[in-house]
C-alpha cells in the first residue's frame, strides 16, 4: 500500500450555462484586465488515498466520480494522480 | 391513512410538511429516519426540503446513499406517490428517480420570497384538485433550484405532458422576469414517466394556512389524499 | 487615569492544589510575552496576586482571554451594572448564555444578541456565518428551540467596492449559515454610513421557545460529574478571538498577527442543535454551555465560576482535528460548533449515544471538583492550576473619565436654517432620499434569507418588526432591532433613548406589546475620554428608556475598540427588543391595504433635521445638528394608543416614521403590499418648512390607515389616550399617484416611480462593479 | 499575443476546518471507501486569456488572485499556465 494524491477536476460541461464563470469573468474585466476569453469555475476535489498502485488509486476514483463527486447530467470531471503525499507546487 | 416524511439530518422542513398533511382529513403523517431502512406501511412518501447533508458537494448527493432511499426507490418503482419538495426535488434527481439535475440559481444568491407558479396539468395524482392554466401563489427558498436537462429530455417533458408547474407571473404569463432561478422552460416541478414521483421547488407545506399567508398550496395535499381514498376504496 | 473598582480588590485563593510546572517547550514569561497577551501591568500584578507565583504560559493565555474586553468587561461591567434587568416576567436576566422571559401558557422565550464585528471585518461570509452560528447556539444551550434571527449590520458607503465586498459577503454568510440551519430570518437592520468604513458591525440576535421547565443553565454542578467535549473537533481557529475582538485594526493587521478565522459548519450546528435539545430533555446532564469566544477556558471556567465548583480537565482527551496541538491551543481554540457537557456521573454512554444518532462526538474530558479550582492537565501533568471565581469575576473593571469631544459638540450646535429649503425640486429631492441605501427596500438583503421556514412567520421582514406565531397557541412573539448611529454621535444619550423607543414603536406598530430588552454595545476604544462618554451617556440613555418602558435588559454583548487608525466608528448602541401578542390574529402589517382608507398621523412634526439621513444624502454627507428629542412619555402613551388600535381591530396599516422622514414612510406604505403600489393624497398644514415636515425625523409618529367609517372612534381613541391624532388623507387607485401637498410645496409623482425607486435602489447599488475584496485590511 | 489556458486551484488553507471536505470523506466511507485518508474540496478556475508570453500570463494571474480570485485570509492558491487552449487531459 502506498499513499497517493488524487486531485479530482470536476468542471460544468460545455453548453451548460456556468453563472460563477460569467460573474467572475464579469469581475475581472471591471477590474481592467483584458484579454480575458473565458472563465469557468468548477469544483476541486483532492483526495488522499491509500491504494496498491496508481493505476487502482485512479479507478477507484473514477468510480468514486461517477458515483459521487460528479453528476453526469451537469458536469465532467478529471483526474490526476500523484504518488507523493502532497502534489509539488507548480508556481 | 399513512404519510411518511422522510427526515435526513439536516432536514427543516420536515415538520412543516407534517404540519400540513396533519391537517388533512384522514391523514397520519409518520417520520421516517434516514437511516430507517424500511417505510412501513405508508400510502405516500413526501421528502422535505433542507439541507440534507449540508448540501455539501451538491444538493442531494450525499442524501441520495441515505439507506432509507433503498426503500423509498422500490416504493416509487412499485407506483407509490411520492413528492420532494425543495431539497427533496434535488434528491429525488440525484438519485434517478427523476430526470435532470438542479444547478445554482443564475443570480448566485439564495432566493426566498413568494413566487407565481402556473399549474400545466391536472392529471397527476398532485394537481388534481387545481385546474389547468391556474396561477399560485407559493414560497420559495433555495440557492440551487435552476432545473438543467440535456434537450432531449425537456422535449420528452414538454410532450409527454409531464411539466406540472412552471413559475409565471401573475396572470399567467412567462416572462423572464418571472423564472427566478433560471430554470430551463420555466420548470418548477416535474413528474416522473409513470407520474407517481413529483418534484417541484416552490413549497407548498408553507402555503396552507391563513394566518401566514395565501393557501394555495393546500390543493396539492388534497389532491393527494384524494388519489389515495380514491384508490383506496376502489 | 483608570481607578480599579474597590470591591474586586483582594481576592484570596485557596491553593490546596499543586501549582503547575512550566511546560517543556512553552515559552518563558516576559514582559514582553505579558504585553503581547493584552494585558496590562496592573492586571498582571492582580494575577500575581491570584495565583501568588508567576503563571504558566497557558495560564497567561487562559486569564489573558479571559480579562479580555470581550469576557471580562473591564471597560463596561460598571456601566452595564447602570441598566433595569429586573421585572416579573424576566426568568434569566444577564449571566448567563441568553436571557430568558415568560411569555405566558408555561412559555419561555430565550433571546440574546452577540457581536461578531472584527472577524468580519477580516472575512465577511465566515465572520458573519460563525456569528449566527454562535448566538444560536446560546439559545439552545438554554433548552430553548430557536425559532428566528435578527441581524443587525454597520458599513460604509456603498460607493466603495470594498464596502460592497463586506456587505454581499456578511449578507451571504447570515443567511447561508441560518438558512441550513433552517431558522426564519424576520428582521434586522442595516446602516451605511462612512463612519464605518475600516469596521463594519455585525450584531445577530436569535429567538428561541421552550416550555419553563426546560430551562437549562450553564453550570458545573455535582463534584464528579463529567465534563464533556460535544460536537466538532478542536482545531487551530480562531485562537485568541476573544483578544482580538478587543484591540484595533491597524493597516498593519498583517497576515502574521492576523489570528485564523473560525469556519461555520451550518449542517454541523443543526446536528448539534437537535442533539443538544434531546439531550436537555433526557436527563442525562445537569449544564451545558457553547464554547463561544475563548473555547474551552471561557466555557469551563465560567460554568465552574457559576456553580461555584472547580474543574479539571485533561487536554490530551479533547478531541482535535490537528496533531500536535498544545494545552494552550486546545483551551484557547475558537472552533465552531462545539459544546461543553457536564454529564450525570454515569451516564457518559447515553449522552454518547444520543450524539452518536446525530452523527456527533461526545467524549469525557474531565470532571466537577469541589475545590473551586480550574485545573488543566496534559496526559495527567498539570499545566494550569488556577481559582475559578477570580479567573472568571475577578477581572479588574474600570471606571474611565469621559469627556464629550469638541468638535462633536460644535458639530451638534451647528445652525441647519440654510438647509431648510429644497435642494431642489421637492420631488426630486424626495426620490432621492427614497433611493439611498438607508431608506430604500432591504429587499436585496432578505430575499437571501429564508423568512418562512418553521412555518411560522406571520410577518416578514420589510415592514416595521418582524412576527412569529407560537405554535399551538393564539399568541405570537414580535422582534425588532435597532439603532441610528448618528443620532448616538452627536448626542450618545438622546441617540440611546431613540434606539429604546424605535425599537418599542415597531413593536406596536405590529400589535405587540415591548416586553424585554437585549443590547449590542458597539463602540470604539474606551480608553480614550470621548469613546467613554459616549459610552455611559448611551448606557444612561438606554437605562432611562427602558425603564419608562417597563422593557428590562436581560443580556447583550459589548464590542469595544471598534477603530481603524485611530478612527472610531459612531457609538452604536444596537437594542433588540421582543414583544408578546395575546392575539397574533389581530397583527398588522405595514402596508396600505385598500384605496379609499383613511390615512392618519399619530404624533408631532417638528422641525427637526439634525443628523437626518437628508443631510446625509443631499448634502455631501454633512451629519450635523440636534438629533430629534424623544419624549419618553408621549411615546409610552403613543404605545398605549396604537396597542389599543390594534386590540379593537380598527387598523388597516401602522408603520413608524424613521430614517427618511415622514414622506418617505408614506411611500414605503404605499408600496409595501403585496398586491403592487397604491396611490397616495395626502395634505399636510404645519407651519414648518418643507424640507422639516417631509423630511425630518422627528420621533414618536406613526402613520396609520382606518376605514374611513371607523376614523371618528379612532380619532377618539386617540384623545383618550393623549396622543395627537390628524386626518392626513387618503389611500389612493392602485398605480396611482402619489401626491402629498404642503402649504410651502409638493411632491407629484406616478407611485409606480415611488415603487420602482424604492426597490431598484439597492439592487442598482449592487450591481454597479463587481464587489472587490481589496483594501486595508487585505492589503 | 497568443492564447494560455490558465488554471487556478483555490484551496481552503491548511488548518481551517473545511466542512465540505469533511462530509465528502464521511459520505465516501458510509459508501464503503477504505484507505481514503483525508478529503479537501477547493475551487478550480479556468481562466483563458491573451499574453505575450507565459510569464505575463502567469504574473497577471497570481495578481487576478490575490484581488480576487482567492481569499488570503482563508484560500491558498496555485496556478498552473498551458499554452494550448486546452489544457492537456493527464488521464
Ligand atoms: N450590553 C450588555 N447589557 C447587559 N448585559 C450584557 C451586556 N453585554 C453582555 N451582557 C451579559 O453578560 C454576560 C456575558 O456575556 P458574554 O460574554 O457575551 O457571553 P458569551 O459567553 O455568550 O460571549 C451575558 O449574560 C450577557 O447577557
Ligand atoms: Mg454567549
Amino acid at each position: 500500500m502506498s499513499r497517493f494524491t488524487v486531485e479530482v477536476r470536476v468542471t460544468p460541461r460545455p453548453g451548460l450555462l456556468d453563472p460563477e464563470g460569467k460573474a467572475v469573468q464579469h469581475a475581472l474585466g471591471s477590474l481592467g484586465y483584458e484579454g480575458v476569453v473565458s472563465t469557468r469555475v468548477g469544483k476541486l476535489i483532492v483526495v488522499e488515498m491509500e491504494a496498491d498502485g496508481e493505476k487502482e488509486a485512479r479507478a477507484r476514483a473514477e468510480e468514486m466520480c461517477r458515483k459521487l463527486l460528479a453528476n453526469p447530467v451537469t458536469q465532467d470531471f478529471r483526474i490526476r494522480v500523484s504518488a507523493q503525499a502532497e502534489g509539488v507546487d507548480e508556481r | 391513512m399513512k404519510i411518511a416524511v422522510i427526515t435526513f439530518p439536516g432536514s427543516n422542513c420536515d415538520h412543516d410538511c407534517y404540519r400540513a398533511l396533519k391537517l388533512l382529513d384522514g391523514v397520519t403523517p409518520e417520520f421516517r429516519w434516514h437511516r430507517d431502512t424500511s417505510l412501513g406501511d405508508v400510502a405516500a412518501v413526501i421528502l422535505p426540503g433542507g439541507f440534507s447533508y449540508g448540501d455539501y458537494l451538491r444538493a442531494g448527493a450525499i442524501a441520495r446513499f441515505s439507506p432509507i432511499m433503498d426503500a423509498v426507490v422500490e416504493f416509487a418503482e412499485a407506483g407509490g406517490p411520492v413528492v420532494g419538495i425543495c431539497n427533496g426535488f434535488q434528491v429525488l434527481c440525484e438519485a434517478g428517480l427523476l430526470p435532470g439535475a438542479l444547478v445554482r440559481n443564475e443570480s448566485l444568491r439564495f432566493q426566498s420570497h413568494p413566487v407565481h407558479i402556473r399549474v400545466e396539468t391536472t392529471r397527476t395524482p398532485f394537481t388534481s384538485e387545481y385546474e389547468e392554466g391556474q396561477v399560485l401563489r407559493i414560497p420559495i427558498a433555495h440557492g440551487e433550484g435552476n432545473y438543467h436537462a440535456e434537450p432531449e429530455v425537456l422535449a420528452e417533458l414538454e410532450g409527454t405532458d409531464r411539466i406540472v408547474f412552471r413559475y409565471s407571473t401573475a396572470d399567467g404569463k412567462l416572462t423572464p422576469e418571472a423564472n427566478p432561478n433560471g430554470s430551463a422552460h420555466h420548470i418548477a416541478g416535474i413528474v416522473n414517466e409513470h407520474r407517481n414521483v413529483l418534484g417541484m421547488m416552490p413549497h407548498p407545506e408553507r402555503a396552507v394556512e391563513e394566518l401566514l399567508g395565501p393557501t394555495d398550496g393546500r390543493g396539492l395535499f388534497q389532491s393527494l389524499r384524494n388519489h389515495l381514498t380514491a384508490g383506496a376504496t376502489t | 487615569m483608570s481607578t480599579p473598582s474597590e470591591q474586586d480588590g483582594a481576592l484570596a485563593a485557596p491553593r490546596e492544589t499543586p501549582p503547575p510546572d512550566p511546560r517543556p517547550g512553552d515559552p518563558e514569561i516576559t514582559a514582553v510575552v505579558v504585553a503581547d497577551h493584552g494585558l496590562s501591568e496592573e492586571e498582571y500584578e492582580r494575577i500575581l496576586g491570584i495565583l501568588g507565583r508567576t503563571p504558566t504560559f497557558t495560564e497567561l493565555g487562559v486569564f489573558s482571554a479571559m480579562w479580555s474586553e470581550h469576557c471580562g468587561y473591564k471597560n463596561s461591567k460598571r456601566l452595564l451594572q447602570l441598566l433595569p434587568t429586573k421585572a416579573p416576567w424576566v426568568i434569566q436576566g444577564p449571566g448567563e448564555n441568553a436571557g430568558v422571559i415568560d411569555v405566558g401558557q408555561g412559555l419561555a422565550l430565550a433571546f440574546k444578541i452577540e457581536s461578531h464585528n472584527p472577524p468580519s471585518a477580516v472575512e465577511p461570509y465566515q465572520g458573519a456565518a460563525t456569528g449566527v452560528g454562535g448566538i444560536l447556539r446560546d439559545i439552545f444551550t438554554m433548552g430553548a428551540r430557536p425559532v428566528a434571527v435578527l441581524d443587525s449590520l454597520r458599513f460604509g458607503d456603498l460607493t466603495s467596492g470594498r464596502n460592497r465586498y463586506l456587505f454581499s459577503g456578511v449578507v451571504k454568510g447570515v443567511g447561508d449559515y441560518g438558512n441550513c440551519v433552517g431558522i426564519p430570518n424576520i428582521g434586522g437592520e442595516v446602516f451605511f454610513d462612512r463612519a464605518y468604513d475600516g469596521n463594519p458591525l455585525v450584531n445577530a440576535m436569535a429567538l428561541g421557545l421552550m416550555k419553563e421547565e426546560d430551562l437549562i443553565l450553564g453550570e458545573a454542578s455535582g463534584v464528579g460529574n463529567t465534563l464533556m467535549a460535544v460536537g466538532a473537533r478542536t482545531g487551530r481557529d480562531g485562537i485568541h478571538g476573544a483578544t482580538f475582538a478587543s484591540e484595533e485594526l491597524s493597516e498593519d493587521s498583517d497576515e502574521a498577527s492576523r489570528p485564523q478565522v473560525q469556519v461555520g459548519d451550518p449542517f454541523t450546528e443543526k446536528l448539534l442543535l437537535e442533539a443538544s435539545l434531546e439531550l436537555i430533555k433526557s436527563g442525562h446532564i445537569v449544564g451545558i454551555q457553547d464554547m463561544g469566544a475563548a473555547g474551552l477556558t471561557s466555557s469551563a471556567s465560567e460554568m465552574a465560576g457559576r456553580a461555584g465548583s472547580g474543574v479539571v480537565l485533561d487536554t490530551a482527551l479533547v478531541p482535535v482535528r490537528e496533531l500536535g496541538m498544545t494545552p494552550y491551543e486546545i483551551l484557547l481554540s475558537e472552533s465552531q460548533e462545539r459544546m461543553l457537557v457536564v454529564a450525570k456521573r454515569g451516564h457518559e454512554e447515553h449522552v454518547r449515544k444520543i450524539l452518536e444518532k446525530w452523527e456527533l462526538e461526545a467524549e469525557p474530558v474531565g470532571e466537577v471538583t469541589d475545590d473551586g479550582h480550574f485545573r488543566i492537565e496534559e496526559d495527567g501533568v498539570v499545566v494550569a492550576n488556577i481559582p475559578a471565581l477570580p479567573l472568571t469575576d475577578g477581572c479588574p473593571t474600570y471606571e474611565r473619565e469621559g469627556i464629550e469631544a469638541d468638535e462633536v459638540r460644535e458639530l451638534r450646535e451647528r445652525d441647519l436654517t440654510e438647509f431648510l429649503s429644497p435642494k431642489g425640486d421637492l420631488t426630486e429631492d424626495f426620490l432621492e432620499l427614497l433611493g439611498s441605501p438607508n431608506v430604500a427596500s432591504r429587499r436585496w438583503i432578505y430575499e437571501q434569507f429564508d423568512t418562512t421556514v418553521r412555518t411560522s412567520t406571520v410577518i416578514r421582514p420589510g415592514g416595521d418588526a418582524g412576527v412569529i406565531r407560537i405554535d399551538g397557541t393564539d399568541r405570537g412573539i414580535a422582534a425588532t432591532t435597532d439603532c441610528n448611529g448618528r443620532y448616538c454621535y452627536l448626542d450618545p444619550r438622546e441617540g440611546a433613548k431613540a434606539a429604546v423607543a424605535e425599537a418599542a414603536r415597531n413593536l406596536v406598530c405590529t400589535g405587540a406589546l415591548p416586553t424585554a430588552v437585549t443590547n449590542n454595545l458597539n463602540f470604539g476604544n474606551p480608553l480614550k475620554p470621548h469613546i467613554y462618554f459616549q459610552m455611559r451617556e448611551a448606557v444612561l440613555g438606554m437605562a432611562e428608556a427602558c425603564e419608562l418602558f417597563e422593557t428590562p435588559v436581560t443580556g447583550g454583548n459589548v464590542s469595544l475598540y471598534n477603530e481603524t487608525d485611530g478612527l472610531a466608528i459612531y457609538p452604536t448602541p444596537v437594542i433588540g427588543m421582543v414583544g408578546v401578542l395575546d392575539d397574533v390574529s389581530k397583527t398588522v402589517g405595514h402596508a396600505f391595504r385598500a384605496e379609499g382608507d383613511c390615512i392618519l398621523l399619530l404624533g408631532e412634526n417638528r422641525e427637526e433635521i439634525g443628523g437626518s439621513e437628508y443631510l446625509y444624502r443631499l448634502h455631501d454627507g454633512l451629519v450635523a445638528g440636534h438629533p430629534p428629542v424623544v419624549d419618553l412619555l408621549a411615546e409610552r402613551r403613543l404605545q398605549h394608543a396604537v396597542l389599543a388600535l390594534v386590540q379593537n381591530r380598527l387598523l388597516h396599516s401602522a408603520h413608524d416614521c424613521s430614517e427618511g422622514g415622514l414622506a418617505c414612510a408614506l411611500a414605503q406604505s404605499a408600496v409595501g403590499g403585496e398586491g403592487g403600489p397604491l396611490g397616495v393624497e395626502v395634505s399636510l398644514h404645519d407651519r414648518l418648512a418643507p424640507v422639516a415636515v417631509l423630511f425630518g425625523e422627528s420621533t414618536g409618529r406613526v402613520v396609520i390607515t382606518v376605514d374611513p367609517a371607523s376614523e371618528g372612534e379612532v380619532l377618539g381613541m386617540c384623545r383618550n389616550h393623549g396622543v395627537s391624532a390628524r386626518v392626513l388623507g387618503t389611500v389612493g387607485a392602485p398605480h396611482g399617484e402619489f401626491r402629498v401637498d404642503t402649504p410651502s410645496g409638493h411632491l407629484r409623482t406616478p407611485v409606480d416611480d415611488v415603487f420602482q425607486r424604492y426597490y431598484d435602489a439597492l439592487p442598482n447599488l449592487m450591481d454597479q462593479d463587481p464587489d472587490i475584496p481589496e483594501g486595508d485590511i487585505h492589503a
